[in-house]
């Protein structure tokens, strides 16, 4: 079994390296190489899926580094949580290189694309199988590193090596809590390698600041309320790679990196809360933020935004499997209603969705495949998003987070809005503009996956329900803890608000009933909305602007008052020595005298010396 | 009352010594200074003579009057104009090194007055001196002697050296 | 061993030095490749060192030791050990680099060569020194060659920086001077032998006094906060050769002297003042990293960072824990591998677009995609992203020192922020984005360039992904080291 | 009989005599003449010495005799270098031998 493990992460490697020396060679070809060792990747995890479902688990690990009696194992560790996980990856990774295929046709750059995104995945599969906090930190950082590299994939435009720029820094800062996390922990700890770290008991108050600051960590990479900016200008990459990173796996890292450490965050109750709070907060603002954009991609950035809030209050509510089952259903729908927005941006080639209009009509599948993850994600009743948000949901009652719980169905209700929203002014209605008028259905190799995720999104749900017995989260938590008996009034009650949002969205925007300017666009809220709550503003006067002007000031500081002492000396000794030049004066008698007045001098000393005075 | 005698006679030698001095450095005529300077010569020859060092005393007559003056002359000639030559510098000058100088002689007189020399009875008859110098050139002072005749070899070669005028390249 | 392999490897290059002079001054390409030729079999004697060095062992290994000056106690004592052993081979390997490197040098080419093969003797005498007037003569033989590099072959105003740097390093060692005849007078044994010193250890009255001499010495050397000023005008008017040795070998001289000198013969001393040398040492860290942040030139940059991260070095050092010393020398070959690569990187864009200025560049990675992507690749293991060998460097020391200064190390942590942020800017500005128009075409990187880069990015990846041979070499000296401290 | 001291005053005011020819002086030659006189107090003074403190070993008037020698010896040097500067400088006026000028 380990043997699978160590291939299914090496496969990718294998063929990012593959493409990293023929890649620009193979061009179109180089999908073929870096696809194969996906789908590979994925029959193993499905094989280790099955292998943890009957009962095994899988480790390996040899020494990385040994200073003293402080050594750090690498490794890797297959349990149920890395199972699940593995599939995600490598089946939403597999689904999006054969997307992307249609999608970058004609990129001159594609062996690079290619080459990145398997070198992606790899690091997320190594994310997920680490055994170490540190190997789990390395590949943490190499896929912000490859995230990084495939925002600003198309570096000659400024706007995108900008967020590019933006998403690193962001995550980085992000980082820097999660390395101070893991020194506390080293320090208190001794070790870092998982199991023994959650075989050991912490004082709950420094349990909750280490797992407080590895939360940080996943406040930056699946951005949570105060570093949450980066994320909708990384749509400035190519939709695949915002369907791949920036839906389904690397901003699900941070919500995986919680749900491994939570023995961590169990021991404390006020991080547990802390992180409910972030996740509640990131998934109303969020929500907000998205009624008013006006992107089609940045919508669902701002909508992945919001439901990582979710996972992230499922995970701090305690519904642990809940938070974890949402991200697996999350994946899905949400790399479809990218996938569809992208086949959509492809035929159109805009994203403004007020240039967008009527493509019901011509574009069949992608219609059909986008309402349905619209669907999902509004939770509309028996699809898949609706079982796991309402798990969400019934945790958070049933642990007595009322406050988050009514936040959470307010979130709801404006999900289905906005996202529904969105789908009226695309596909409904006459097409506005000149670019919706002559559009076709995208290729095969496009639409094929659309509808692979169009099923998954529809079936991935029941897998959680009750109907099948809770069988993900009983699979996922070992058994207890999973058979809570269904509460029919939280499902109906979420049921209902999917179908009011979607409701209210149908009578906004479908038929035209409910005047236009319902908001006028000076109205205050407005304002706020579409301004995104000034959150990058604010950044930016108070963060970035600061550092330069510090920056400045210490490099001036440097040139005036260091390098100035240094200089100084250097000029107060030539000024001395000119001083004593002027001795010299070619007086020939003069030095006579000196010599003279010398001469007694010595005379007087002397005789004092020898006391003859 | 010989003893007065002497004191006249050296008191007598010791003024017609410091105005030939004084006039060798104030004269404006290099000429009359040159030949104050002989007179000034001859009085310490003088000197030398009441303090009973014959030999030295006719060796100053001969070696200083005779060579260095006449040299001195032979220099006069050869290189300026002989009269009214700018002789002395600014008075901010001359002020500063009177008091310097006087300084310094106070100071020495001063000393010399403090310190007490331990007198030989001046009882002890003078013997003849000439004889005594001779033995010790031959016998204490051989070395220095020989060196000095090396010395002034090498004085008399070199001033020719430097004051050749053609020859040089 | 029993043929004196250390005297032969510090000495060769004296040899290759006066061989080159046989070649007449024109042949300029006989003299590069004879040069790389020479630096190569230094390479190469260096390799038996690795294998025949036993790890475990406490004592000076490969030790030669012949009376030079018995009257005074002098002795011609060398020997290398865990900490010296990686920084001799980094010195071998940065060598070669340079010489590939230096193949732009147009004129006065074998005065250029036979300077670096000088300066090579100088440097690897230092990390084999174990006498200190020995020490001192091979410190102070680094600075003339080295004078004359950035001075000849320097940039714009390279009077004023080869000066500058000259005479700011010679007080340094002046000072350093001082303490050694101090230690030497009252240290009561009357031997200039470093061996015998670390035995006794020195703890007169005058310990505090002779601490501040080689203190002061030894942070001009390293540079640390106050004393930097002249690394940006001498790492910048140097030529790429020069730069490449200052930043990747001179610096660790110092940064050793502080382990070597420092802690092993005047323990109870570095103790007590640890703390202040950890205040330094961010102070290094932030303040070189801000002022990084405000450079537009991409050379002067590159020297700030290299501040900045020798600040993490120091910081190291100051711990003195087990786990952040051993980061701290790990960190020190990282350091040399990492920014002689950038300096080199920087060399071969200037050599193109004959401006360093970051606002001129742009598009890089259109114009010469494979050097770009090296630049990239070489900022990423310049702020330390995980995988590559800065990373394990810089995690160590920052677990290490946790325990012994907690709000230093947070301090530090934010460092990296502030790393990251200006490579992450100079690399967007200067590579990515579009090329300006008045930026002509210009060819990629040729074999030699890739040949003299390619050693460095296989070390750099190897240390990042598997240090542990890397650090059974370090952690026993460490001990030892360590042991002075306690014991 | 004259008490030594007298004799050592007499010299020590000749000396500054001397002395101040060499300084003020602006005359090579006179200050070669300034010199002369400052030699000879010295030698009155030696030679008094050797009356009154060692009269029977007249090491002063050795003494005296050497230093004579040696002054004949720095008066012909001196006179050489003053005729070289002369033919260089058409003037050995002091002011103008001021080539050490910073």
């Amino acid at each position: 079994m380990n043997y699978y493990l160590a291939l299914i992460v090496l496969l990718p490697v294998l063929s990012f390296i593959t493409l990293l020396i023929f890649g620009k060679r193979m061009g179109e070809k180089s999908s073929y190489v870096s696809i194969a060792a996906v789908l590979a990747g994925f029959a193993l995890s499905i094989k280790a899926l099955l292998y943890v479902m009957d009962g095994g688990h899988a480790k390996i690990a040899f020494t990385w580094l040994s200073i003293g009696n402080f050594d750090v194992t690498f490794g890797l560790l297959l349990d149920e949580l890395t199972a699940v996980m593995l599939v995600v990856v490598t089946l939403v990774s597999a689904l999006v290189q054969i997307f992307s295929i249609g999608y970058m046709h004609g990129d001159k750059r594609i062996g690079w694309f290619f080459a990145s995104l398997s070198m992606f995945t790899a690091s997320m599969l190594l994310l997920v199988l680490s055994p170490n906090f540190i190997q789990m930190y390395i590949a943490w950082e190499g896929v912000g590193l490859f995230s990084y590299l495939l925002i600003g994939f198309w570096f000659e435009k400024k706007s995108a090596s900008d967020a590019a720029k933006k998403a690193f820094l962001v995550t980085r800062v992000g980082d820097l809590g999660f390395v101070i996390g893991l020194i506390l922990l080293y320090v208190t700890a001794g070790t870092l390698d998982m199991d023994k770290v959650f075989a050991m008991q912490f004082a709950p108050v420094v349990a909750g600041t280490i797992s407080i600051l590895i939360f940080f960590g996943a406040i930056g990479k699946s951005a949570q309320f105060p570093l949450h900016v980066w994320l909708p200008d990384a749509m400035e990459g190519p939709t695949p790679v915002s369907a791949l990173i920036h839906a389904a796996t690397m901003v699900a890292a941070g919500v995986f990196l919680v749900a491994r450490a939570y023995p961590l965050f169990e021991q404390s109750p006020a991080a547990m809360q802390f992180v409910a709070v972030i996740g509640t907060i990131t998934a109303f603002m969020a929500a907000t933020i998205a009624l008013t954009i006006t992107d089609i991609k940045r919508v669902l950035a701002y909508s992945t935004v919001s439901q990582l809030g979710y996972m992230m209050m499922g995970l701090g509510v305690g519904a642990y499997a809940a938070g974890m089952f949402h991200l697996f259903t999350h994946a899905f729908f949400k790399a479809l209603l990218f996938l569809s927005a992208g086949s959509v941006i492809h035929a159109v080639h805009s994203q403004e969705i007020f240039d967008m209009g009527g493509l019901g009509r011509k574009m069949k599948i992608t219609a059909i495949t986008f309402t349905i993850g619209g669907l999902a994600l509004a939770g509309f009743p028996f699809l898949s998003g609706f079982w796991s948000k309402d798990e969400i949901l019934l945790g958070a009652y049933q642990s007595g987070h009322m406050a988050i719980f009514w936040i959470g169905l307010l979130t709801a209700l404006l999900t289905a809005f906005y996202i529904f929203r969105v789908v009226f002014i695309v596909f409904l209605g006459k097409p506005r503009g000149h670019h919706s008028e002559h559009v076709q259905e995208s290729p095969a190799v496009m639409s094929v996956p659309l509808i692979i995720f169009g099923a998954l999104a529809l079936s991935a749900g029941l897998i959680g329900s009750p109907l099948t017995g809770n069988a993900f989260q009983s699979f996922l938590t070992g058994g207890h803890g999973a058979e809570h008996h269904p509460d029919y009034m939280v499902m109906g009650l979420s049921g209902a608000v999917a179908l009011l949002g979607i409701f209210a969205a149908w009578l906004r925007y479908g038929t035209r009933l409910l005047p236009a300017n319902i908001i006028s666009k000076d109205n205050l809220i407005y304002k706020l909305l579409v301004n995104k709550y000034y959150v990058d503003e604010f950044y930016y006067k108070y963060l970035v602007k600061p550092t330069h002007a510090i920056a400045q000031f210490a490099y001036t500081f440097d040139q005036r008052v260091i390098d100035g002492i240094v200089n100084g000396v250097a000029w107060i000794t030539v000024r001395f020595g000119i001083g004593l030049k002027r001795i010299q004066t070619g007086y020939v008698q003069g030095y006579a005298l000196y010599m003279l007045v010398g001469l007694i001098i010595l005379i007087i000393w002397s005789c004092r010396v020898l006391g003859l005075q | 009352m010989d003893v007065s005698i002497s004191l006249v006679i050296f008191l007598a030698l010791a003024a017609m010594a410091i105005i030939s001095s004084l006039m060798v450095v104030v004269g404006r005529n290099l000429f009359n200074a040159a030949m104050f300077l002989g007179a000034y010569l001859l009085v310490i020859a003088g000197f030398y003579f009441l303090l009973s060092a014959e030999l030295v005393g006719i060796m100053q007559v001969f070696v200083y009057v005779g060579g260095v003056v006449v040299v001195l002359l032979f220099g006069i000639m050869l290189t300026s104009q002989m009269i009214n030559v700018r002789l002395v510098s600014a008075l901010q000058q001359r002020v500063l090194t009177l008091v310097v100088v006087a300084a310094l002689v106070g100071l020495l007189v001063s000393i010399f007055s403090k310190t007490s020399f331990y007198y030989i009875s001046s009882a002890e008859a003078p013997r003849d001196s000439i004889s005594l110098i001779g033995k010790l050139f031959m016998t204490d002072y051989v070395l220095p002697f020989e060196v000095i005749s090396v010395l002034l070899l090498a004085a008399l070669i070199g001033a020719v050296i430097i004051a050749r005028e053609e020859g040089r390249q | 061993m029993d043929y004196p392999i250390i005297t032969m490897i510090v000495f060769w290059p004296l040899v290759g030095a006066l061989l080159l002079q046989l070649i007449p001054r024109d042949k300029v390409n006989i003299i590069r490749w004879s040069t790389l030729l020479i630096t190569l079999i230094g390479l190469a004697m260096g390799l038996p060192l690795l294998s025949g060095f036993k790890v475990g062992q406490t004592a000076m290994q490969f030790a030669e030791k012949a009376p030079w000056i018995p009257g005074i106690g002098i002795s011609y004592h060398v020997g290398l050990d865990g900490i010296s052993l990686p920084l001799f081979m980094l010195g071998l390997l940065l060598v070669v680099v340079t010489v590939l490197a230096s193949w732009s040098i147009k004129e006065r080419v074998r005065e250029y060569f036979s300077l670096l093969l000088f300066l090579e003797v100088g440097m690897l005498g230092v990390f084999a020194a174990l006498d200190f007037v020995l020490f001192y003569i091979f410190w102070e033989l680094v600075l003339i060659p080295m004078y004359f590099i950035i001075g000849i072959w320097g940039g714009r105003n390279r009077s004023y920086a080869a000066v500058k740097f000259f005479i700011y390093t010679l007080a340094g060692s002046a000072l350093m001077l001082v303490g050694i005849l101090a230690i030497y007078f009252t240290s009561g044994l009357y031997t200039f032998d470093i061996v015998k010193l670390m035995e006794v250890g020195y703890n007169h009255q005058l310990a505090t006094f002779v601490f501040l001499t080689f203190f002061i010495g030894f942070a001009v050397k390293v540079p640390m906060w106050p004393v930097h000023t002249w690394l940006p005008d001498a790492y910048v008017q140097a030529p790429t050769g020069g730069s490449i040795i200052m930043a990747g070998i001179l610096s660790k001289m110092g940064t050793y002297a502080f382990i070597r000198v420092i802690i092993q013969v005047l323990p109870g001393e570095f103790t007590r003042f640890a703390p202040y040398i950890a205040v330094l040492a961010v102070i290094s860290i932030v303040y070189a990293a801000l002022t990084a942040i405000a450079q537009s030139d991409l050379k002067k940059l590159v020297a700030y960072s290299s501040v900045s991260h020798l600040g993490y070095i120091m910081l190291g050092i100051a711990a003195f824990t087990q786990v952040s010393l051993n980061g701290a020398v790990l960190q020190m070959v990282n350091h040399g591998l990492i920014t002689g690569m950038l300096f080199l990187l920087v060399g071969y864009i200037y050599e193109r677009t004959q401006t360093n200025e970051i606002s001129e560049l742009g598009g890089l990675s259109v114009k010469i995609p494979i050097l770009g992507g090296m630049f990239v690749f070489a900022a990423l293991a310049s702020l330390g992203l995980p995988g590559l060998s800065g990373f394990v460097g810089e995690i160590l020391i920052l677990l290490g020192s946790y325990s012994t200064y907690g709000l230093y190390t947070i301090i530090a942590v934010f460092g990296l922020a502030l790393t990251a942020f200006y490579l992450i800017r100079a690399n967007q500005y200067a590579i990515f984005g579009v090329p300006p128009a008045t930026m002509g075409e210009f060819r990629d990187v040729n074999g030699r360039e890739f040949i003299s880069i390619l050693p460095l990015i296989l070390l750099i990846v190897a240390v990042g992904v598997y240090p542990k041979p890397f650090l059974q070499y370090i952690d026993p000296a460490v001990n030892i080291v360590l042991q002075m401290i306690r014991g | 009989m004259i008490p030594l001291s007298y004799y050592l005053t007499l010299s020590a005011i000749l000396f500054g005599i001397g002395l101040i020819g060499v300084l003020l002086r602006k005359n090579a030659i006179a200050i070669l003449f300034s010199v002369e006189i400052m030699l000879n107090s010295a030698n009155l003074n030696l030679v008094a010495f050797s009356k009154y403190i060692t009269p029977s070993q007249a090491s002063g008037q050795m003494f005296a005799l050497f230093v004579m020698a040696i002054a004949a010896a720095e008066v012909a040097v001196g006179l050489a270098i003053i005729l070289m500067i002369y033919r260089n400088m058409q003037s050995i006026d002091l002011d103008k031998l001021n080539i050490f000028k910073w």
